[in-house]
C-alpha cells in the first residue's frame, strides 16, 4: 500500500518498515515531484513510505505532525524543516529511539541529524540573481516576491539573491512584497509593483507561488519579455511561463531524484548498510534552467 | 391584495370617525418620502465609511502618480471584483446571524475541479464552469441544510465543511496544480469588455441583484427578518429553514464564481487557492457595517469594505511601504476607518 | 344536523423537561364568540394557544377545525386556516420598520414582483391610524417603546384574514385609552363572525369583553363560565383558590410631610422626550406617574437611574444634588429599579432564574468576589416563596418561565437590594391577579418601612389603588399633582389627554 | 466550610415556625443536593461531547497500537496543553458574545519579544517572560478598551489587531527567527514534572482556575450576564466596560502564555508562530458548546471540543490515513460529533 491509500486502519503505520518523509506542507507543486519521487523509490526498493505535511507551511504543525509520527516508531525520517530549531528537539528523541534521521531539502545544524541531502538554499538565491542580472543585462530596476517573509528556506533564498545582486551596482531591487504563498496575491503583488514601477526590468519570484503569479502579471500586463522573470523551482506553471515567453530563467532543485535518493539513504541507514559518515552532505545541486535547456531538462529530471 | 385591501378598509371603517381622511395622508407621505429618502442618504450608515473611501482614494492621487493610471485601476478593480464576489454572499449569510467560513476552500474545490474538467477531461469550457458552479452551490446546500435541519451552528458546519473542501481538493489533485486551461476560459478572468475587465462586469452586476435582492424582494426582507429575530420569523410564518438553506447555497454559489474567475485569471486550477479569503470577506463585511448577529446591514456596505481593504494593500505597495511594517499600518488603518465611522455615526 | 364548534381542542398533553405545562385540557371555541381565558401565571394558557397556533407541538391531543381534526405543524400551517395570533412575548424584528413587521410573510407586491413599499406603508398607515396610534410606517421597531410594539404587534394580527383571533395578553403594556380601542375592535371582530380568544390578567376587560371565560389552573381547565353569569370574585376564587377581598391593601402608617424627600427632581428635561418635570418622593411614599403611551414616564425613570443621559435638571437624593450617570452610580445612591420591558432590559433570559434574581445584590451573596451557592440559593428560594415561584424553577432558565412569571423574577431582583428609592416602571406587567397582591402588599411593606417608591403604571385601577399621589404626565411635560383622596379615573385621564372641560 | 454552616443555620431559623424542623431540612437538602449534582452531570450539555471523546480514546486505543502508550499521550497532551490555553482565553471572550481573532498574532509577537529578549538582549528567562506576557496583557487592554469605548464590534477591532501584531513581529524580528534560547527557559515547554509535560499542568491550572472564575465568582457572573444581555446587565449596575476590557485582557494574557510555551517548546522565536490558532480557538469553543452569540458555554465543554480537535489530528496520522485526505476526514468527524451532542440534546 502506498502513502497516499486512503482507506482502513490497516494502513502501513501498523508494519514496522514505514518510513516517513516530512515535506514543510503540502500545497505547493514543488512537493508533488517529491512525493513522486519517494513512491517511485518506494516500489523499487520493496518498502513502504509515507508523505505527512501539514496543509500549509506551518512549524508548530510540522512538529505536532512529527511528535505523532514519532510515536508510530517508524523505520526512518526524512524532515524537510519549516523551521530547523523546531525539530531539533524531536529529532533528538528519534534518535534515543534508534530511529534514524535525516534532513532532507532543507538542513537542520545543530541537531543531530545523521546528515543532510538536498540544496544550498543561499547558493541557490546566488545562482538566481545572477541568472536575473544576466538577462536584464546588469541594470536596472528590479523587483523580488517572496511567499514569507519569515520562511527560513525563503529568506535564505533571498539572502543568496541579495548577495548576487549586490555585486551589479546599476540593478536596483526597488520593491520586495510578500505573496503569502498565493499564486493570487503574488500576482496581484506583482501586477501592482508594474503599476508603480513602469520601467522594471525584471523580477524574482522566491517562493513556489510567486514565479507563477508573476508570470500571470506580466501576462496581463503584456510585458512578457520586456520584464524579465526569474524564478525557482520547475512546476507545471513554470514551464507554462516559460513556454509562454514570460519566463527566463527558472532555478531548478530536483525534488523527484533528491527524495528517491533521500528514501535510499533512510533504507541504508536501517539496515546497518549505508557508507556515509556522520554529518554527511550530500548536495543534489541546483541548475538554470532556460528556455533553451527547458526541453532537455525535463527529460531527465525523473 | 384583494384579500388585504378588503381587511384594511374594514379596519378603516371602525375609526372613520376620528381617523385623518385619506387623501391628505397620501400627500404628506409624498413629499415626506423625498425628503425621507434624502435623509436616508445623508445619514446612511455607510455614508461615513463612503468617505473615507474617496478620500483615500483621492489622497493616493495624489500621493502617488502611478495611482488613477488606467493600469492600476484595472488592476486594483479585478482583486476588488474578485474580492467582492464571496463578500456579497458572506453578507448572505451574515444578515441571517450566521457564518460561511467555508468559501475559501469552495474557492480552491472549484479551483481544482474546473481545472480537472476543462484540462484533464477535456469537458468544453462551458460544461466544465456550470459543474464548479454546481459543486459550489452543492456545497452551500449542504451547509445550509446541515444547519437548518440538524441546528448545528454555522460556524461549526462551515468549519467542518472549510476542512472537507479543503481536503477533497487536496486529495483530488493530489497537491498538484493544474494549467493548460482553454484561452476561451482564461478570457473570463483575464480579458476585458469596453475597456473595463471581464470580472469587474460581473461582480457588478451580480452586487446589484444582490442589492436589489435584498432591498426590494420578499426574500431579501426575509432574510433581515431571520436575521433581526428568527423565533419572530418562524411565527409570522416565514419559511426559515428554507431562507437558511437559500442564503448558503448564495454564499457558497458566489464562492464559486469568484473560484472559476480566479482560476481564470491566473491560469491555473490549485488546491492552495482561497487560503484565508473566508476572513477577509467576512471583514469586509463588518467593516461595512454588517453586524455579526445579524439583520443589519447591506451590499453597499459590503462594496465598501471590500474597496477599503484592497485600496489598503494597493496603497501600501504603491507608496512603497516597507513589506515588513505594511500589515501593522493595514490593521491601524482598518480600525481607524471603523472608528471615524462608529464616530461619525454615534453623533447623528 | 349536528353544529360543530369553530376550534376545539381536545384531551392536550404538553409536556416539558421538568413541568407538564398542560394535562388533559380542552378548550373549545364557537365563532363570532370572545372566549377569554383566564388562570394564574403558569397556568398553561400561553402554551395552549402556542400549540393552536403551531409554534408548540402537543405531546397528546387532538385539534379541531370546523369539526375537521387538522394537524397544525407550523405557524405557517395555522395562519393559512384562518387562525391569527398576538403572541405574549411580542414577535417583531427590531431591526425593521414597523410597515415590514406588520406585513411579513403577506407583503404586497409590484407587477415587477417586488415588495411594494409604498402600498405596504400606506396600509399599515391606516392600520394604525385606525388603532389610535400615530407612528410613521418608516419608524424602525426597535426605537418604539413597549406599548407601541404591542400596537404594531397587534396590528400584524390583524393583517390576516382570520376567522379566529387569539390575543394573548394584549393590554399588559397598554393605557387605558390603547384598550378601549382594542377593545372596539375586538366587539367589531366578534360582529363580523370572527372569533377572539383573550388572555389577560385585568378583570374589567375579561367581564366587559367575554362572551364566555374558560378558567385554567395548573396546567388544567377548571371550568368554563358564562361571563353574564359569574362575578369577578368568583373567578379570582376559581383562579387562586381563595377570595381576594382587598387587593391593593391599605396604608398603615401616614407619609411623614416634613421628612427630606428621598428623590428630589428639579426641572428634568432628557432628549426631546422629557421636559422640565419636577416632583418630589418622600421616605415611605408612594408617587404614581401616571400618563398615555410617550408620556415621558418611562424617560423620566431612565433619566433617574442614569440609563438616561440628562439634558437638564437637577436629581437630589436625600437632599443631596447627585450626578448619576451610571445606572451603577444610582445604585450606589440607593436606588433600584425594575424596568418596563423585561425581556430586553431585564432578563438574562438563557441564565437560571436563581442568578437572575441576584443579580443585583451579587456584593451581598459574596465573599472577596467567591459567590456563596447557598446564599445564593436561599435569596432565589425566599422570593420565589414571596412571589409565588414553585421552586423547582429557581434552577431553569428564565426564557423558558412563563409571562407573569418572568416579570416576577425580575421584581425580586431588586426587591431583594433593599434600596432607599425604588422605581417601579410597569411592575405587575403580566402578573396575574393573585401574585399582584402578593406584590402591592410586598411593595407597601418595604414602603412602610421608610422605602420611597416611584410607581410607573400603564393600569389606572392599580394607580388609583396604590399611590399616595399621583403625578399626571403628558407629552414630556409633568402636567399635575393629585393626592390619593382627590384623584379618580376621570380627573387623571383627562389631565393625562389634555382635554380638561369635563373635569367636575 | 464553617461560614457556610453559620449561615445555613440563620436562615433555618427564620423559618422555624412553620417550616419543618431542623434535621429534616437538613436531610432533604442533603439527598435533594446528590440527585441534582447527578442529574446535572448526566444532563450536561457537554455530556454527550465527553462520550464522544472517551469513545474515540478507546476506538483509538483499539486501532492503533501507538495511541495509548506513554509516548504518544505526552505528544497529545501537550499539543492539548498549548492548544487549551488559547481556547480558554477565547470562550472568555465568546462568552460576553465577543470574539478574538488576533490570539494567533499574539503567540507570534511573544515568541518573537521573548527571543529578543532572551537571545539577543541576553535577559533573564523570568523576566523575558514576564515582560512577554505583560505584552500579551497589553494587547488585549488595546483590544477591550477600543471595544469597549470606541463601540467598534470586537471582529473588526481584533482583525485589525490580528495585522498589527502579526506586523510587529514581522518588523521586529525582520522576518528572521531566532533561536539560542536558555535550557533553563525551553524546559517550561519540553520538560516534564513527574512525567507529565510542564505545559499540560500549567493548562490545567490555568483551566481549572478558569472554571472556577466563570462558575463561582462575581467576575464569572458578570460576564454571562453581558453576554446574555448587554442592557439588563448594565441596568443591573455591572461596569460593562470593565467586564469587557477584563475578558479581552485574560484572552491576549492567555494566548502569551500558550506563546511562550510553544516558543519554549519548538525552542524558536518565531513570526510566522500562531498562524491560524484563532479559527482553532474559536471552533474548540463553539464545538465545546458556547455560543456565538454569548452567555451560553463554559471550560468544560472548550475542553473537550479542543481534546476532539486535536485528538482527531493525532489518530489520522497514528492509523496512516494519507495526509491528502486527512482534512477531508476531521471536518467529517468534528460535524459528525456535534450534530451527535444536538441530537442527544434535543431528545432530553
Ligand atoms: N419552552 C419551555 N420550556 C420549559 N418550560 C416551559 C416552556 N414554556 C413554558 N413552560 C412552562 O409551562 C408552564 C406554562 O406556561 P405558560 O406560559 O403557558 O403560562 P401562562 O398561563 O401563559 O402564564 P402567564 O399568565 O404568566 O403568561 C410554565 O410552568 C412554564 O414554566
Ligand atoms: N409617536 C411616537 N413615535 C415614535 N416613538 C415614540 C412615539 N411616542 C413614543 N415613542 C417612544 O416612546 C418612548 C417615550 O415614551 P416613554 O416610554 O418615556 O413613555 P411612557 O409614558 O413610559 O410610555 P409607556 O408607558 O407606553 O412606556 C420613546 O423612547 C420613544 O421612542
Ligand atoms: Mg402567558
Ligand atoms: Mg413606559
Amino acid at each position: 500500500s502506498g502513502g497516499s491509500s486512503p482507506s482502513g486502519t490497516s494502513g502501513a503505520s501498523d508494519t514496522p518498515g514505514t518510513y516517513v518523509f516530512l515535506p514543510k506542507s503540502l500545497n505547493n507543486p514543488y512537493w508533488v515531484d517529491a512525493r513522486k519521487g519517494m513512491e517511485d523509490a518506494a516500489a523499487k526498493l520493496g518498502v513502504t513510505a509515507k508523505f505527512l505535511g501539514p496543509d500549509s507551511d506551518n512549524a508548530a504543525a510540522q512538529v505536532a505532525i512529527f511528535d505523532s509520527v514519532l510515536a508510530t516508531h517508524p523505520a526512518g525520517i526524512a524532515i524537510s524543516p519549516n523551521d530547523p530549531a523546531s525539530v531539533v528537539d524531536n529529532i533528538a528523541k528519534a534518535k534515543a529511539a534508534g530511529i534514524p534521521v535525516i534532513a532532507w531539502d532543507g538542513p537542520v545544524p545543530n541537531s543531530e541529524v545523521l546528515g543532510y541531502i538536498g540544496t544550498d538554499n543561499v547558493a541557490a538565491g546566488v545562482q538566481a540573481g545572477e541568472a536575473l542580472a544576466k538577462s536584464v543585462g546588469n541594470k536596472g530596476k528590479v523587483a523580488v516576491v517572496i511567499g514569507s517573509l519569515s520562511a527560513v528556506n525563503l529568506n535564505q533564498r533571498l539572502e543568496g539573491v541579495k548577495k548576487a545582486l549586490a555585486s551589479h551596482p546599476d540593478i536596483k531591487l526597488v520593491a520586495t512584497e510578500v505573496s503569502g504563498e498565493s499564486v493570487a496575491t503574488a500576482q496581484t503583488s506583482s501586477e501592482t509593483i508594474l503599476q508603480a514601477n513602469p520601467d522594471l526590468a525584471g523580477f524574482i519570484g522566491i517562493g513556489g507561488s510567486d514565479l507563477p503569479g508573476i508570470a500571470g502579471a506580466l501576462k496581463s500586463a503584456n510585458k512578457c519579455g520586456t520584464v524579465k522573470a526569474i524564478g525557482f523551482d520547475v512546476v507545471p506553471q513554470g514551464v507554462e511561463g516559460m513556454n509562454g515567453g514570460c519566463v527566463d530563467a527558472l532555478i531548478s532543485q530536483k525534488p523527484f531524484g533528491m527524495t528517491a535518493q533521500a528514501l535510499q539513504i533512510l533504507v541504508d541507514f536501517h539496515n546497518n548498510k549505508s557508507t556515509l559518515e556522520k554529518n554527511f552532505v550530500v548536495d543534489t545541486g541546483v541548475v538554470t534552467v532556460t528556455p533553451d535547456t527547458l526541453a532537455e531538462f525535463q527529460k531527465t529530471a525523473h | 391584495m384583494t384579500i388585504n385591501g378588503e381587511t384594511v378598509k374594514r379596519i378603516t371603517q371602525t375609526t372613520l370617525d376620528g381617523g385623518p381622511a385619506l387623501p391628505a395622508a397620501a400627500r404628506t407621505s409624498l413629499s415626506e418620502k423625498v425628503r425621507h429618502r434624502l435623509l436616508k442618504i445623508i445619514t446612511a450608515r455607510e455614508s461615513t465609511l463612503g468617505a473615507v473611501v474617496i478620500l483615500l482614494v483621492l489622497y493616493l492621487s495624489w500621493a502617488s502618480p502611478y495611482f488613477f493610471t488606467a493600469g492600476n485601476l484595472t488592476v486594483v478593480g479585478r482583486q476588488i471584483a474578485l474580492a467582492l464576489l464571496i463578500s456579497v454572499g458572506m453578507t448572505f449569510v451574515i444578515l441571517i446571524g450566521g457564518i460561511d467560513l467555508s468559501v475559501g476552500s469552495v474557492v480552491a474545490l472549484v479551483s481544482v475541479l474546473s481545472g480537472e474538467a476543462m484540462v484533464n477531461a477535456g469537458l468544453p469550457p462551458v460544461v466544465a464552469v456550470i459543474l464548479a458552479l454546481a459543486a459550489g452551490a452543492l456545497v452551500g446546500l449542504v451547509n445550509g441544510s446541515i444547519n437548518a435541519f440538524a441546528g448545528i451552528p454555522s460556524f461549526v458546519v462551515t468549519l467542518g465543511m472549510l476542512a472537507v473542501a479543503r481536503g477533497l481538493s487536496l486529495g483530488i489533485s493530489g497537491g498538484s496544480t493544474i494549467s493548460g486551461f482553454p484561452p476561451g476560459f482564461l478570457y473570463i478572468g483575464q480579458g476585458a469588455f469596453l475597456g473595463i475587465p471581464v470580472p469587474v462586469w460581473i461582480a457588478a452586476v451580480v452586487a446589484i441583484v444582490a442589492h436589489f435582492v435584498l432591498t426590494r424582494t420578499t426574500f431579501g426582507r426575509h432574510i433581515y427578518f431571520v436575521g433581526s429575530n428568527e423565533e419572530a420569523a418562524k411565527l409570522s410564518g416565514i419559511r426559515v429553514r428554507r431562507v437558511k438553506i437559500s442564503v448558503f447555497v448564495v454564499a457558497s454559489t458566489l464562492a464559486a464564481v469568484s473560484g472559476i474567475l480566479e482560476t481564470a485569471r491566473l491560469s491555473v486550477g490549485q488546491p492552495a487557492a482561497g487560503n484565508g479569503y473566508e476572513l477577509l470577506a467576512i471583514g469586509a463585511a463588518v467593516i461595512g457595517g454588517t453586524s455579526l448577529f445579524g439583520g443589519v446591514g447591506g451590499i453597499l456596505g459590503t462594496a465598501l469594505g471590500t474597496s477599503l481593504l484592497l485600496l489598503i494593500q494597493n496603497a501600501l505597495i504603491l507608496l512603497g511601504i516597507s513589506a515588513y511594517w505594511q500589515q501593522a499600518f493595514s490593521g491601524v488603518i482598518i480600525v481607524g476607518a471603523v472608528a471615524l465611522n462608529m464616530w461619525r455615526r454615534q453623533r447623528n | 344536523m349536528v353544529t360543530h364548534p369553530l376550534i376545539a381542542m381536545r384531551g392536550i398533553v404538553k409536556r416539558y423537561p421538568g413541568v407538564t405545562a398542560l394535562r388533559d385540557v380542552s378548550l373549545s371555541v364557537e365563532s363570532g364568540e370572545v372566549m377569554a381565558l383566564v388562570g394564574e401565571n403558569g397556568a398553561g394558557k400561553s402554551t395552549l394557544l402556542k400549540i393552536l397556533a403551531g409554534a408548540a407541538r402537543a405531546d397528546e391531543g387532538v385539534i379541531e377545525i370546523s369539526g375537521e381534526t387538522v394537524q397544525v405543524h407550523s405557524p405557517r400551517e395555522s395562519q393559512a386556516r384562518g387562525i391569527a395570533v398576538i403572541y405574549q412575548e411580542l414577535n417583531l424584528a427590531n431591526d425593521l420598520s414597523v410597515a415590514e413587521n406588520i406585513y411579513v410573510g403577506r407583503e404586497p407586491k409590484t407587477r415587477l414582483g417586488t415588495v411594494d413599499f409604498r402600498t405596504m406603508e400606506r396600509g399599515a398607515a391606516e392600520l394604525l391610524s385606525s388603532l389610535g396610534i400615530d407612528i410613521a410606517p418608516t419608524e424602525i421597531v426597535g426605537n418604539l417603546n413597549i406599548a407601541l410594539r404591542q400596537m404594531v404587534e397587534i396590528a400584524k394580527a390583524l393583517l390576516i384574514d382570520a376567522r379566529v383571533v387569539v390575543m394573548d395578553e394584549p393590554t399588559s403594556s397598554l393605557t387605558e385609552e390603547e384598550v378601549e380601542t382594542l377593545l372596539k375592535l375586538v366587539r367589531q371582530l366578534r360582529s363580523n363572525g370572527v372569533s377572539v380568544i383573550y388572555v389577560s390578567h385585568r378583570m374589567r376587560e375579561i367581564f366587559e369583553i367575554a362572551d364566555r371565560i374558560t378558567v385554567m389552573r395548573d396546567g388544567a381547565v377548571v371550568g368554563v363560565r358564562d361571563a353574564k353569569t359569574t362575578t369577578p370574585n368568583d373567578l379570582v376564587h376559581m383562579m387562586v383558590g381563595r377570595e381576594l377581598e382587598d387587593l391593593y391593601g391599605v396604608r398603615t402608617s401616614p407619609v411623614d410631610a416634613t421628612a427630606t424627600p428621598t428623590l428630589e427632581v428639579r426641572g428634568l428635561s432628557s432628549g426631546k422626550l422629557l421636559h422640565d418635570v419636577s416632583f418630589s418622593v418622600r421616605p415611605g411614599e408612594i408617587l404614581a406617574l401616571a400618563g398615555l403611551i410617550g408620556a415621558g414616564r418611562s424617560d423620566a425613570a431612565m433619566t433617574i437611574f442614569g440609563a438616561a443621559k440628562r439634558g437638564g435638571g437637577e436629581i437630589l437624593i436625600d437632599g443631596q444634588p447627585m450626578a448619576l450617570r451610571t445606572p451603577r452610580e444610582a445604585m450606589d445612591a440607593g436606588i433600584g429599579f425594575v424596568p418596563e420591558d423585561r425581556k430586553h432590559q431585564g432578563l438574562f433570559l438563557g441564565l437560571p432564574v436563581r442568578e437572575n434574581m441576584s443579580s443585583a445584590s451579587l456584593s451581598k451573596i459574596s465573599r472577596l468576589s467567591l459567590v456563596s451557592r447557598r446564599r445564593d440559593r436561599d435569596l432565589a428560594r425566599q422570593y420565589a416563596k414571596q412571589l409565588g415561584i414553585r421552586e423547582s424553577a429557581i434552577e431553569v432558565a428564565a426564557g423558558t418561565l412563563s409571562g407573569g412569571n418572568q416579570q416576577k423574577v425580575v421584581l425580586a431582583r431588586w426587591l431583594a437590594r433593599v434600596p432607599k428609592l425604588l422605581i417601579l416602571d410597569e411592575p405587575t406587567r403580566g402578573v396575574d391577579v393573585g401574585a399582584k397582591a402578593e406584590i402591592y402588599q410586598l411593595v407597601r411593606k418595604i414602603a412602610s418601612e421608610g422605602v420611597a417608591i416611584l410607581v410607573i403604571s400603564s393600569e389606572l385601577t392599580e394607580v388609583l389603588g396604590i399611590a399616595d399621589r399621583i403625578l399626571v404626565m403628558r407629552e414630556g411635560y409633568g402636567v399635575g399633582e393629585l393626592a390619593a383622596a382627590e384623584a379618580s379615573e376621570k380627573r387623571v385621564m383627562a389631565m393625562a389627554t389634555g382635554v380638561q372641560e369635563d373635569v367636575s
